[in-house]
C-alpha cells in the first residue's frame, strides 16, 4: 500500500479539510453558525466551504446557540449529519439544555427509534487575552453527560481524523478545539517566540479520508518516573517542562475525555506508581477530578506519592492576569517535583 | 362575584398596582369560590375572517392572529370560507377518533389511580386538535408533540396496546420503560419522541423541517407548544429560525388557558393573542377555535400546503380549554372555581362535532351511545391484553438491564463495567 | 438565654418558614417561579406565601428558567433578595447560561461594582418514579462554577437554617432540595413503610430565625473504620446502611458542596484511613469525583484502601428500572465490604 | 451589478431555493466586488408616524413598527411631532458628546494596533442612539448596554481616563483588569457591567425595572441590544416578562445591518423590522432613525415617560448603521462591498447634526473644525494620563492577585489556599 499523501497543515487547515472531506463524500453533512458561511468563521476554520459547496451546505445562522443545536438534532433526527459550530466554547452554555436534555438523551428516551448524530465544534482555553468570556475550558460539564461523547485533539493530525470520526458517530460528540494550538504549538511560555506548525509531524496530515478512533488516548512520551494525563493545550506544556524538568515521563494526551480510554491511564501509572493531572479549567469539580478518582480506584496500590492536579484556579479567567491564570510551566514543574520528592 | 379580568384587582395602565406596589402581577378572572362567567370572551360567530391563498405574504395574515377561525356553529351547521367540506367517512373517523382517544384517557386515568402505573395526562377537552391537525396531514410528516396530542397516534392507527404498555412500563414497552407515562415516541408513526423538558422539541422541528427542504423531500414537520410552554427560549428560536429558512413546518401553539396552575395570562401578558406572538417573526399567523375540529382541520391544510409548496411556516394558536387537571398529580379546584370548564364558552369538541353529524341527518343520540360504549368496551379490552404483559407494580417488570442499553449506539467500556457490577452486586 | 421555641416540621414546611420568616423580616425578600403563587407550588414549598405577604411578593412566572434567574439577577442587582424557585433540577437548564455566566460572574467582572444576592432553589433526586426528567441531581454541573455557592439539606432542621442563610448571603446560591426527603426519612429501601419527620430530632424545628453557616458539614454518626462522604438522600441510605452492615463509620452530611468543609473530611479520613462517597448523580464527573481527588490529595499518606464511590450509574435516569438505578442499601453495603476486606 | 435584495440569487415564496436544494438561506444584497445600491432602501420623508400619547394602548403603537421616525431632514432642518425642541445648549452638548464619543474610539482603535490593548470595539456612525438616548433618560434610570453603547458614559460624564484604564487594564482599571477592553461597569452613571455574553442583560434589565416598580422607586432601565442578538433566548424573555408585568424598561435594538460578518436578514428572517417583534408582545413599539439623533431622543423620551408613569415597556429599534468593523478583531471588507458604508442612504449622525445646527444659525465648518480639534487633542491628552498608569504589555501591570479578589464576598478557604499557592509557586 502506498503511503497516504500528506500536506503541512495548520489545526485550522485540517479541521477545515476533515469537514471538506466530509461534505464532499456525504451530501448529509451540512455546516452551519454563527459566521461561518461567506466570511469562513471567526477563526477561518470554514474558510471556503460555502463557495465550494454551496450556500445551503455551509451557512449563517443567528445568534442564538441554543437554536443552532436545536436545528441541529432535528436535522440529524432526520438522516443527516450536521456539524454544527459555537463561536466560543464560553457561548455554549443557551445550547446546554438542548445539548445536555436532547442531543444527549434522544438515543435513550425513544429507545432508539430516533437518533442524533451530530457534531458540536467550538474553541476552547485561553492564551489570546480573551478574559473570562473567550478563554472558559468547560469539558468537565459536558463528561457528565451520559449519552454525550467529548473529545478534544491538539494537534492538527489528531483534529482531522478524529472530527471526521465525529461527524460518521452515530452518536453526538462535542468537539473541542484549544484555540490556543489553531496555529501552532504552544510551551506554556507567552514570551517565547510563536511556533507555527511547519515542520512539525503532527502538522504533516494526510489529504484524503481517515478517521482516529474516539476513546483512545495518545501517548506523547515515554517515561518511567511519572504519568501525566492530560489535553488540549496542556499537552505542550507538559511536554515541554517534563523536558527541562528533565524527568522520564509518560504523557498521555487523552484526546478524548468521554469516553476515556482507562486502560492507557491505569496502565501507565501502574508502571509509573506517580500521576500528574493537568487542565486549564478552573479545578474544583474539574475534569481532573474525575481522572484523579480513576486513577485512586483503579491503581491505589501502585501508587507511591499523593496525585497532584496543576488546573486554573477556581475564579473566572481574568483579563490582564492572564499568564497568573494559566497553569504554566512553573507550576507544572513545582508540582512534579513535590510528586517525585520522597524518591 | 364573578369578576371580568383585570376589573377589580388589576390596575389600569398607569395607576399604581396590587399591595401598593407597583409592580404589576396578572391574575385570572375566577379563582376557587368565584363563580365564572366568560360573558367577556367574545364567541365570534359571524366573522370567521377569509381564508386566503396559501401562499400569501405573511402579513396578510396578521389579522387573523387576532380573530378566530371557526367552522362549527353552535347549532351545528358548518359555515363559511374555511369549511373543508369532509365526507361523512372522514367525519366519522374524525369522531370515532376524538372519542377513542378519550376514552383511553379516562382508563388510564382511572387505572392510575388504582395504580397500575406511575403518572397519566389526559388530553380532555383538545382531542379536537389532535385528531384534526393529524387529518390534515400526511401521516409521512412528521409531528412533535407535547404529552397532550395522543390524539396523532390514534388518528394515525398506531397500536392502542403499545402506546398503553408505554405506560405501563411493561414488557410490551416499546421504550423498555426508559420514559415515564405518555412520553411516547413512534417514528413510524411520524410521531417524534417527546421530551419531558417544555419547548425544547419546537426549534428541533424547525431543523427536522430544514432537513426535508434540503433533501428535497416533500415532508413537512409540524411542532406543538402548549401556551404556557411558549415563554421558553426554544419557542423563539423555533419562530426565529422557520422564518430565516422559511422552514417547511407549522408550529401550533394550543392555548386550553391554563399551564398546571397559571393561567394562559402569565405566558401572554399584554399580548393580544399567541398567534400574534408569529406577526413580528414574519410568519403566517393563524388563531383558531381549538374545540371546532373542522376549523382545526382547515387551518392546518391550508398551513400544510403554505409549507409543501415552499411558503414556509406557519403559526397556528389552537383556542381550546385544559378540562381536567394537569396530570394524575394535579388538582384543578385549588386554583380554579370547580365549574369552570363548564362555564367555558366554547363548548366540548366531541358534542360539537356530534351535534354537526346530527344536523347533517347522519348521526343520533343513540348511535352516539352506542359508540361510545363501544370505544370504552374496545379500549377496557386492549388495556387487559395490554396489562397482561403487566405493569409497573406488577411482576412482569421490563428487564433492569435495558437501562445499560441504547446510551450510545455501542456501549463504551465504562458502561459495560458498570453493567457487570451491577451484574454482581445486584443481581 | 431560653430554648428557642420549636415546632415538627416536614422539610416542605422548613423550607416555606424559613422563607416566610426572612420576608417577614425583610420587604427585600422576593419568592417567585412556576406555579409558586396562588398555588404554592408544585410540591407545596411556598403555599401560603402569597396569601400571607402579597401578590407582588410571591407570584408566578411564565415557563421560561433563564427568564426567571434573568428577572432574579436584576432584581438582586437592584437590591432585592429574590428567592426563584425552578420546579424541577431537569429543569435548571435554560437557566444555565444565566446562572454560571452571569449571577456567578456578575461580582467578578465588575470588579464588585454589582453583586448578586440570590437563591436558586429546586428539587432534587430520584425516587419518586420520575423518570429521566423528574430525578436528576446536577450539582457537579454547579460546583465547577466559580462565584457560585451550591448547598443541599438532608432534614428539616438544616433546610431553614441553611435555606435562611442562603437568602441572607450576598453572593448567589443554588439551593439542591432532595425531593424524596420532602416528607420524611428515605433509607433506600422503596419496600419499606414510607417514614415522616414526626418524632425525628431533625424534624424539630426552631419556629423563629436562625441560620447555619454555608460550608460547614454536619456529623452524623461518629465512627473510627470508615469516613462516609455524602449529601442529600443518601445521607439515609449511608446510615442504614452502616448500621445493618454493622460498621463504625463516621457519616459525614457535606450540606455545602462549595465551598466544601474540607477540615471536616480531612480529619475523619485521617482518623479512619478509608473512605467511601455516595451520590445519586451519575458517576462520570459527578462530585464524588472532586471528594475522591481532595482526599487523595490531602489524606494519601493514611489511607489504607481504595477510595469507592457509589453512585447513579452512567445512564439517564430510568423510569421503570429506578431502583436498580438508584445507588441503595446493597450496593453501598457491598462497597463497604470491599473497602474494610484487608483490615 | 448592484442587486436589490432577493433580486437574483432568493427565489421568490414557493419557487426552488438557492443551489436546487429547497432549503432557502437568505444573503444580504451586496458582496466584495458588488457596488452597493441602496435606492430600494426607501428614506421615509414626510410619513413620520405620528407621536401618540405615551400612555396608550400598545397595538395603536404596531404601525410605528414598521415606519420610521425621523425629526431631522437632510437639509438640516428639524420637523415633525417627534420634535423634541432642545435648547441649543442641549444640541451643542449633543454634538460635543457624540463628537468626543467618536474621537476616543479613534485614538484607542489606533493605540490598540500599537498593542497598547488586546483589543477594542468601535461604535462610529452609531453615537446617536447612545447619546441621544441618555440624554433623554434620567441619570440615574440604569441602562444595560452593549459594548458600543459608550457614549452613554460619555453623556453621563464619565471619567474618559477611567475608561480608557479599563481598556488599558492598568493600575488605574477600576476593574482591577479582570475584564476584557470595553465591558465597563460604572453603577455610579447607571451604566450596567457589560457581559461578553450577548443578549444576557435584556432580561436582568426587565428584574432591575420589576424591583423599581416594586419598590415604588421612580427608576426605569434601559436594555440593549444589537440586532443579531435579538435570536437569543433572552430577548424573547425579557420582551414576556416585560409584558406580563408591564416592567418599566425600555428594550432598545440597534439594528446597525450586521453582526460580525452576518448581515441583519440572519436574525430577521422575513420579519418586517425588528421593533415589530414587539407587536405580538403587546409592547408598544416604535422604530427610529438611529442616525437622527433628536428622533432618538425623542422616542426614548416617550418611552421613558411611558414606563416612568405605570404604562409598562416599549421596544425601540434604532436603525443605524455600523460604519466600521465589529471590532479590532475584524475585517469588514472581507463580507460587504469597502464602499458598503458610504452607499448607505442615513448618512452620518454627527454629519447630520451639524448641519441642523448650520441651518438654524448658530454653528458653522470652522467651528466644527475647531470642536473636532479640541475633542481629539483633549482625548489625546486623556489618553496620556491614562496610559501613564501602564498598559496591558507595559511593565506597571495591574497586581495579578486581584485576580482572586471579588469571586465571592468573602473568599471561601480553597480559595486562599490557591491565593496562597500562587504566593509560593509563582510570586
Ligand atoms: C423546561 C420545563 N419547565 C417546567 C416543566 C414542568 N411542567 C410540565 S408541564 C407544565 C405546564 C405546561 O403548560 P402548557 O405549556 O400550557 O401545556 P399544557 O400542560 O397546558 O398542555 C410545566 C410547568 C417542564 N416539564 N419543563
Ligand atoms: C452568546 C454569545 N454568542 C456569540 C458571541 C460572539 N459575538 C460577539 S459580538 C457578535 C455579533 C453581535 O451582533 P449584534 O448583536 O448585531 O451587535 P453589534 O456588534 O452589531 O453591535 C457575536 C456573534 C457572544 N459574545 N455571545
Ligand atoms: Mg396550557
Ligand atoms: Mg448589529
Amino acid at each position: 500500500m502506498a503511503e497516504p499523501e500528506t500536506k503541512n497543515m495548520t489545526m485550522i487547515e485540517a479541521i477545515r479539510d476533515a469537514m471538506d472531506v466530509t461534505m464532499s463524500q456525504n451530501s448529509d453533512v451540512l455546516v452551519f453558525g454563527e459566521d461561518v458561511g461567506y466570511f469562513g468563521g471567526v477563526f477561518r476554520c470554514t474558510a471556503g466551504l460555502q463557495e465550494k459547496h454551496g450556500l445551503h451546505r455551509c451557512f449563517d445562522t443567528p445568534i442564538s446557540e441554543g437554536g443552532i443545536v436545536g436545528i441541529a438534532i432535528g436535522m440529524a433526527a432526520n438522516g443527516l449529519r450536521p456539524v454544527a459550530e459555537i463561536q466560543f466554547a464560553d457561548y455554549i452554555y443557551p445550547a446546554y439544555d438542548q445539548i445536555a436534555s436532547e442531543a444527549a438523551r434522544l438515543r435513550y428516551r425513544s429507545n432508539g427509534d430516533f437518533t442524533c448524530p451530530l457534531t458540536i465544534r467550538t474553541p476552547v482555553g485561553g492564551g489570546i487575552y480573551g478574559g473570562t468570556t473567550h478563554s472558559q475550558s468547560p469539558e468537565a460539564l459536558f463528561t457528565h453527560i451520559a449519552g454525550l461523547k467529548t473529545v478534544i485533539p491538539s494537534n492538527p493530525y489528531d483534529a482531522k481524523g478524529m472530527l471526521i470520526e465525529a461527524i460518521e458517530d452515530n452518536d453526538p460528540v462535542l468537539f473541542l478545539e484549544p484555540k490556543r494550538l489553531y496555529n501552532g504549538p504552544f510551551n506554556g511560555d507567552p514570551h517565547a517566540p510563536a511556533k507555527s506548525w511547519k515542520g512539525h509531524p503532527l502538522g504533516e496530515v494526510p489529504t484524503g479520508h481517515y478517521g482516529i478512533e474516539l476513546g483512545k488516548a495518545r501517548k506523547i512520551t515515554e517515561g518511567d518516573d511519572v504519568t501525566i494525563l492530560t489535553y488540549g493545550t496542556m499537552v505542550w506544556v507538559a511536554e515541554a517542562t517534563a523536558a527541562k524538568v528533565g524527568i522520564s515521563a509518560d504523557i498521555l494526551d487523552l484526546r478524548s475525555l468521554l469516553p476515556l480510554d482507562l486502560d492507557a491511564i491505569v496502565e501507565s501509572v501502574k508502571k509509573t506508581g506517580r500521576c500528574l493531572i493537568m487542565h486549564e479549567a478552573t479545578r474544583t469539580s474539574g475534569f481532573g477530578a474525575e481522572l484523579s478518582a480513576l486513577v485512586t480506584e483503579h491503581c491505589f496500590y501502585h501508587l507511591e506519592a499523593p496525585i497532584e492536579r496543576v488546573t486554573g484556579w477556581d475564579t473566572p479567567y481574568p483579563h490582564a492576569q492572564e499568564w497568573a491564570y494559566f497553569p504554566g510551566q512553573k507550576r507544572v514543574a513545582n508540582a512534579l517535583k513535590r510528586i517525585m520528592k520522597d524518591v | 362575584m364573578a369578576k371580568a379580568p383585570h376589573s377589580t384587582d388589576t390596575p389600569k395602565r398607569g395607576q399604581s398596582g396590587s399591595n401598593r406596589s407597583r409592580l404589576h402581577v396578572p391574575e385570572p378572572p375566577f379563582r376557587p369560590g368565584d363563580t365564572p362567567d366568560y360573558s367577556h370572551v367574545s364567541v365570534p360567530v359571524k366573522h370567521t375572517p377569509v381564508r386566503p391563498d396559501p401562499l400569501c405574504e405573511p402579513h396578510e395574515t396578521a389579522d387573523h392572529a387576532l380573530k378566530l377561525i371557526r367552522v362549527l356553529r353552535f347549532n351545528g351547521e358548518a359555515v363559511g370560507d374555511w369549511n373543508p367540506n369532509l365526507s361523512n367517512d372522514m367525519l366519522m373517523k374524525a369522531l370515532t377518533d376524538m372519542m377513542m382517544t378519550r376514552a383511553m384517557d379516562e382508563r388510564m386515568f382511572n387505572m392510575q389511580r388504582q395504580g397500575k402505573m406511575s403518572f397519566y395526562m389526559k388530553s380532555t377537552g383538545e382531542e379536537a386538535v389532535s385528531v384534526g391537525h393529524a387529518m390534515a396531514l400526511k401521516n409521512t410528516d412528521m409531528t412533535f408533540p407535547t404529552y397532550r396530542q395522543q390524539g396523532i397516534l390514534i388518528s394515525r392507527g398506531a397500536s392502542i396496546k403499545e402506546m398503553m404498555c408505554q405506560c405501563l412500563s411493561n414488557s410490551g414497552d416499546p421504550l423498555d420503560g426508559k420514559s415515564i407515562p405518555v412520553l411516547y415516541s413512534f417514528k413510524k408513526h411520524g410521531f417524534f419522541s417527546i421530551s419531558g423538558n417544555l419547548g425544547t422539541q419546537l426549534i428541533q422541528g424547525v431543523g427536522w423541517a430544514m432537513a426535508c427542504a434540503y433533501k428535497n423531500e416533500d415532508g413537512i414537520a409540524s411542532v406543538f407548544t402548549g401556551e404556557g410552554a411558549t415563554a421558553e427560549g426554544d419557542f423563539h428560536y423555533a419562530l426565529n429560525f422557520a422564518s430565516t429558512y422559511r422552514a417547511p413546518c407549522i408550529i401550533n401553539v394550543v392555548n386550553n388557558q391554563w399551564a398546571i396552575s397559571s393561567y394562559q395570562g402569565i405566558a401572554m401578558g399584554e399580548g393580544e393573542s399567541f398567534a400574534a406572538r408569529g406577526t413580528g417573526y414574519g410568519l403566517a399567523t393563524l388563531r383558531v377555535d381549538g374545540n371546532d375540529i373542522l376549523a382545526v382541520y382547515a387551518a392546518t391544510k391550508w398551513a400544510a400546503e403554505r409549507a409543501r409548496k415552499g411558503g414556509g411556516a406557519t403559526l397556528i394558536e389552537h383556542f381550546t380549554y385544559r378540562q381536567e387537571g394537569h396530570s394524575t398529580s394535579d388538582d384543578p379546584s385549588k386554583y380554579r372555581p370547580k365549574d369552570d370548564s363548564e362555564a367555558w364558552p366554547f363548548g366540548d369538541p366531541i358534542a360539537r362535532l356530534k351535534k354537526h353529524l346530527i344536523s347533517l341527518g347522519v348521526w343520533d343520540d343513540d348511535k352516539h351511545d352506542a359508540l361510545a360504549k363501544s370505544c370504552k368496551e374496545e379500549i377496557r379490552d386492549i388495556y387487559k391484553s395490554a396489562e397482561a404483559m403487566g405493569n409497573l407494580s406488577g411482576a412482569t417488570h421490563v428487564n433492569d438491564y435495558t437501562m445499560f442499553e441504547q446510551v450510545y449506539e455501542h456501549p463504551p467500556e465504562h458502561l459495560e463495567r458498570q453493567r457487570r457490577m451491577f451484574s454482581e452486586e445486584l443481581d
